[in-house]
């Protein structure tokens, strides 16, 4: 069975190189478009995209410890 | 003129056609000579309560002797009220009984089932229309030794027992009552209640009358069923035959819970109360553990029946916390409730008795094993259940509404805290039901259908769940009765 | 003394009330808890006829001689309950016969241990 | 009497036939109740009042303005969609409960008073324990049990706080309440539980899995968003459901993302979606309940989406753990597109609907100069991310392949899902379209070229974080505990031990009062009654020892 266009090794890569171009080009747009800063301190160029990254960062981690402490048995609902 | 003796009529009717049963000895023939009787006595409680709310008090002389020598029946809108609460669940549980009566007592017996359950509502009627005192013991007797008789007729051996106990012990609370009554003769030199209301006003509060109420009291909520004087009633309910738990569920505790309002509110007073004991407090603590203990022991319970039986143990805690609170709002939400109960459990207990009547057994555990067979009666008795736990447009809502009022008025923040508990309990021994109805697997497939109980027991089983439905839509006529009823108390 | 004689009576009904009461809640055998019922109801028919004595009293028939009358209600009272009662222990005598033919035995706890189910 | 035909009883009614009813008259009546209420919001103008007299008690059964009128609408939509979802897999009770379900909710939102308010809330409790219940496993029941005595106990809340309410000012009307006494902390708390606070949450995650793969599409819209809609009229601006709702919003990310069952999760997103509108309500100003009331409309919808779209992958596959599934995308096309559109709606991709309308709430926190809610807010978009976001439709329809090769679901299920999936983008490109039907006048512009890159800067970085630390997330996924623990299993213990306790204790006690009785008697008369210290009979001599006591008690105080 063939592979779907998708998940082609070729494809693949080339996926991950247009998500890291999209990556690119809304932090290149923030040179054009001035984001308005609402609180002082937010304004500085880019500070969307870094929040947003050490915000789930930050909540993975957090999860991570809160998973030590209140995960159980995986069919505990059942 | 025949109207003008209704009162007297109503407790005649009865007791002859008691020997009268007897007499045809036939079952069908006894079965409808019953069945009229407790269809004349529902229709002569309703033209009674009619009269009642345009004359207020109606006082019935016996032999043209006036009272306070006579004896005399007496009539206002309370009594009047609960006689049609007994009325009702009397004639729905006679066209119930038939073919349930048919299948649970001997065919050469069951002419004997109808005189002692016509006896009980003699008794019962007497409790409740009578002006005098020593009557009162009388008729509770009339009505308890009938009802001893008609619980021992149970299915199984169990019967028996339960019966021996509540014999043991009600006899016990009966002679309580008549202790209380003697020594109440003692300070007030009358019988006749009405002028022992008069008179003890002017007794000072003193030992002889401390005891007697007291014995009154302990004896009445021994009758009653209040925790924790209750013992007798879940074996005896649960063992009795399935007509006598619908007929019994529904008008023996409230009568004796209208007996006790009777002398607490009207004839002894609060203020003669309060100078002799925290009687509120006592019966709200009571009633607390009452409904605490009933609840979780229903919870416990495994047969339909047993189940009930403790949730009436509950239920009374309800009626006994509103009484308690010694307010006006807690005193119709008693009221109401007694009404709302009677209503809810008959037609749970009629619901189990359909049941028993197909399936030979009340246990949960067989249930499961017919689940999908007699929708109407799983119908019922979930709608039934849905009153019980005061779901909106149910009879069992009023209830809980005007109970809650009354606990919030009060400021009684624990008895709250108890009824929302409660109410939660309720939810989970009635889901315990559904359940097994609805929501198990057959351990195995026997393959044969139940078919749906007989058109004779679903009708009445049916017309009481409507009634449920009708009295929690449309309140005009139970509240205005209790509404005047209470107003007509003294001390609120 | 006569202080004494004014009480004996109810001296008399609070022990025997005492005396019924815990033969019926403590003895296990069904017919002597009966015996025991009965004694108990005894007693508070003793009291209710105590209270309707009257220290030199005669029954109320107006006669010569004769000021203090004895109400006779309570006396009147007390032959309705003692017919209660004797009902009371009939019922309760047949519940033993059937408890008995059923059960085999009118013992209390031989009864319970036979009993399919307590609920 | 009433001009306007109430339109909840359209659907209670409809949801009560509809098991007397066969073929094609069954679905007459089932799609046509919906419509029917819809219709009747929008055929009249302005506000509508009807009354009528209850225990006494003047209530206004309907009272029907701009605020309930979107509410109708947009479960009106729900509940033809779900419909639709649902009906051919779905058991008449089902259907018929999930109708009545409907119905009573448009009847909360519609309640001009109290008491009316109070009898469709507790009608939607039992309507809805009904929907857990048709998932017709032995789990499915005990959940719905749970979930029915929670209700129930929010119920019971609510109800004394109206009695309070009642007993203080003599009126049942709903109007704005604040915090200041014991009634209004009782409505709050009964309110509350239905909108899934912490602690008061559990049961929401606990029961919604457990119903059918289409019970849980009409269970994910109207309980909460009622609970959403009655907090807004009750306690708007009220400051405590601002820090409630970042509760929410954190809480249920974290949950979340410890998740490995799609269906739980997703229950989870619910909680945080409505995390956003009770701050929006805790905020209270014209703006943010412009946007409370706005993202619940649309959060309905997507919400709805994204558990159609998993309960079509469970129903296919059979499998609800994350780590099961992966690769769908291959042989379920229409079910990842629609997936894909429901989970940019929720993390607020601009043109799509949950962008339009979350952003409302965060302008309103700017606009009051709330920083800390403006970036948790901010932190809540990108949290979303972690879950429904990405996470839902990364794992399930992408990622490693399953092997898995179900087809997409029946056409009735498709055609919902498409429904849904047209509707999220038609809000999110034509913002007016909604922005008309709220309670007040929006003056607020979402399309603005700086706002649409700083959501893309904020969403495609949290993106990022997503894959560089999908290891890290996966290795978390579990089942966890969540407050349901205290009742589930700790209460049960308790309640044991106190069994044990208590039966020890009175049996304890029984034989001392016996004992002690015979002791008496001893000293009374001296008779000695040997041998009977432990009858059997024994209950009953514990309580007349009370009856006793009791007397010698009064003697005494009255001496």
């Amino acid at each position: 069975m063939n592979k779907h266009r998708l998940l082609r090794d070729e494809n693949q890569g080339r996926l991950k190189m247009a998500g890291i171009a999209l990556l690119v080009l809304t932090l290149v747009a923030g040179f054009f478009i001035h984001i308005h800063a609402y609180f002082p301190g937010t304004g500085f160029f880019g500070f969307q995209a870094v929040f947003g990254f050490f915000a789930c960062a930050g909540l993975v981690l957090l999860t991570r410890l809160i998973g030590l402490i209140i995960k159980r048995r995986d069919n505990d609902h059942v | 003129m025949i109207t003008g003796h209704l009162p007297i009529l109503l407790l005649i009717m009865p007791l002859l056609a008691a020997p009268l049963c007897v007499l045809l000895h036939r079952d069908i023939l006894s079965w409808f000579l019953a069945l009229l009787v407790f269809l004349g006595v529902f229709a002569g409680a309703w033209a009674l309560l009619g009269s009642v709310l345009e004359i207020e008090v109606w006082r019935y002389t016996i032999g043209a002797w006036e009272s306070p020598w006579g004896i005399e029946l007496y009539v206002d809108s309370l009594n009047a009220f609960v006689l049609v609460i007994v009325a009702s669940i009397g004639a729905a549980s006679l066209l119930f009984a038939r073919q349930s009566v048919a299948s649970e007592i001997a065919a050469d017996r069951t002419y004997l089932f109808y005189s002692a359950l016509l006896l009980n509502l003699t008794g019962l009627i007497g409790v409740i229309l009578t002006g005098d005192a020593f009557n009162l013991f009388v008729f509770i007797e009339i009505s308890s030794l009938s009802g001893y008789a008609l619980i021992s007729l149970g299915r199984k051996r169990l019967a028996l027992y339960a019966a021996y106990r509540y014999l043991i012990l009600g006899t016990v609370g009966a002679t309580f009552i008549l202790i209380g009554v003697g020594l109440l003769y003692v300070v007030t030199g009358t019988l006749n209640l009405q002028d022992i209301g008069v008179r003890i006003a002017d007794v000072s509060a003193d030992r002889t009358l401390a005891t007697a109420i007291c014995f009154l009291l302990i004896g009445l909520s021994m009758k009653l069923a209040l925790f924790p004087l209750h013992v007798w009633l879940p074996a005896a309910y649960s063992a009795a035959p399935s007509v006598v738990s619908v007929f019994l569920a529904g008008t023996t505790t409230k009568v004796f819970i209208y007996v006790l309002i009777r002398y607490v509110f009207d004839i002894f007073g609060l203020d003669t109360i309060r100078g002799i004991l925290p009687l509120g407090d006592i019966l709200v603590l009571l009633s607390m553990l009452a409904i605490l203990y009933g609840s979780w022991m229903a919870i416990v319970r495994s047969s339909i029946k047993s189940i009930l039986a403790y949730s009436s143990v509950a239920q009374i805690g309800y009626m006994v916390l509103g009484i308690g609170l010694f307010t006006r709002t807690g005193l119709t939400a008693s009221i109401l409730h007694m009404f709302n109960h009677a209503l809810i459990k008959s037609a749970l207990f009629m619901a189990a008795a359909c049941l028993i009547y197909r399936l030979g057994t009340d246990r949960l555990e067989d249930l499961r094993n017919s689940s999908g067979c007699m929708p109407w009666t799983r119908a019922a008795f979930v709608l039934g259940g849905f009153s019980l736990i005061g779901v909106p447009g149910t009879v069992g809502f009023l209830s809980k509404w005007y109970l809650l009022q009354a606990t919030i008025e009060s400021g009684n923040w624990p008895a709250l805290a108890v009824m929302i508990i409660g109410s939660l309990m309720a939810v989970v021994y009635f889901w315990k039901i559904v359940e097994a109805f609805y929501f198990r697997q057959p351990a195995q497939d026997t393959g044969e259908k139940m078919t749906e109980a007989p058109l004779m027991m679903l009708a009445p089983l049916w017309l009481l769940i409507l009634a449920n439905i009708y009295f929690g839509i449309d309140t005009d006529l139970t509240l205005d009765s209790i509404t005047l009823a209470v107003s007509s108390l003294a001390g609120l | 003394m006569q202080e004494f004689a004014g009480i004996f009576n109810y001296l008399v009904v609070v022990v025997l009330m005492m005396i019924g009461f815990y033969i019926t809640i403590a003895n296990r055998n069904l017919v002597k808890k009966l015996i025991g019922l009965n004694i108990f109801q005894a007693s508070v028919f003793i009291l209710f006829i105590s209270m309707g004595y009257v220290h030199d009293a005669t029954a109320p028939i107006v006669a010569d001689g004769h000021t203090a009358y004895s109400s006779p209600l309570p006396h009147v009272l007390i032959l309705t309950a003692i017919v209660v009662g004797i009902s009371t222990t009939a019922v309760g005598l047949a519940l033993v016969i059937r408890i008995y033919k059923s059960y085999g035995s009118i013992e209390e706890d031989e009864i319970i241990e036979k009993m399919e189910e307590v609920e | 009497m009433c001009s306007l035909l109430h339109p909840a009883l359209v659907l209670i009614v409809a949801g009560l036939f509809l098991p007397l009813l066969r073929g094609v008259y069954r679905n007459l009546c089932m799609f046509i109740a919906p419509v029917i209420a819809l219709v009747l919001v929008w055929t009249v103008a302005g506000t509508v009042d009807c009354r009528m007299e209850f225990m006494g008690i003047e209530l206004q059964v309907l009272h029907l303005d701009s605020l309930s009128r979107l509410f109708v609408t947009v479960f009106s939509i729900m509940a033809f969609a779900g419909l639709l979802f649902a009906y051919r897999q779905a058991g008449t009770v089902e259907l018929s409960a999930a109708l009545v379900y409907a119905g009573a909710s448009l009847g909360v939102c519609l309640a001009g008073d109290m008491i009316t308010l109070f009898i469709f809330w507790e009608i939607m409790a039992l309507a809805s324990t009904v929907v857990i219940w048709s998932g017709g496993t032995s789990a499915s029941a005990a959940a719905g049990m749970r979930y029915v005595i929670f209700h129930l106990l929010g119920g019971v809340l609510l109800m004394a706080g109206i009695i309070a309410w009642y007993h203080d000012t003599g009126a049942v009307m709903f109007s704005a309440m604040t915090l200041d006494n014991m009634a209004t902390w009782f409505i709050f708390a009964g309110f509350m539980l239905n909108a899934a606070a912490p602690p008061l949450s559990a049961w929401l995650a606990d029961a919604y899995p457990q119903s059918s793969c289409s019970g849980m599409v009409f269970l994910s819209a109207f309980t909460t968003k009622t609970a959403v809609y009655v907090l807004m009229r009750g306690f708007p601006g009220t400051e405590l459901l601002i820090i409630f709702g970042l509760l929410m919003i954190l809480y249920s990310i974290v949950y979340a993302l410890l998740e490995n069952n799609v269906r739980r999760m997703l229950a989870y997103s619910i909680i945080n979606q409505s995390g956003i509108m009770i701050c929006g309500i805790g905020i209270g100003t014209e703006l943010a309940l412009n946007g409370a009331a706005a993202h619940a409309f649309s959060s309905v919808i997507y919400q709805a989406l994204l558990i159609m779209s998993a309960g079509s992958v469970v129903y296919m596959t059979g499998k609800r753990n994350c780590t099961d599934l992966g690769g769908l995308f291959q042989s379920m096309p229409v079910t990842a597109v629609c997936g894909i559109i429901g989970a940019l709606a929720i993390s607020s991709f601009p043109l799509a609907s949950g962008f339009v309308s979350k952003s409302m709430v965060s302008q309103a926190g700017v606009d009051n100069n709330l920083f800390l809610v403006w970036l948790a807010l901010q932190a809540a978009s990108a949290g979303v991310i972690l879950h429904a976001g990405l996470k839902f439709p990364w794992l399930v329809f992408f990622h490693r392949d399953s092997g898995l090769r179900p087809g997409d679901p029946p056409m009735n299920m498709q055609l919902a899902m498409i429904l849904f999936a047209i509707l999220c983008l038609f809000i999110g490109i034509f913002p007016g379209t909604l922005y008309v039907m709220l309670p007040y006048a929006v003056e607020y512009v979402p399309y603005t070229a700086d706002h649409v890159l700083a959501q893309l800067q904020l969403l495609l970085f949290s993106g990022l974080a997503f894959f560089l630390m999908l290891p890290w997330i996966k290795a978390n996924l579990g089942a966890t505990h969540d407050f349901d623990w205290i009742y589930r299993v700790l209460l049960n213990r308790i309640f044991c031990m106190l069994h044990n306790v208590a039966s020890t204790f009175v049996n304890r006690a029984r034989d001392l009062v016996i004992t002690m009785l015979g002791h008496v008697l001893r000293r009374l008369n001296g008779i000695v009654l040997s041998g009977q210290r432990q009858s059997l009979f024994l209950s009953n001599a514990i309580l007349l020892s009370v009856a006793f006591l009791l007397i010698f008690l009064s003697y005494a105080l009255s001496a």
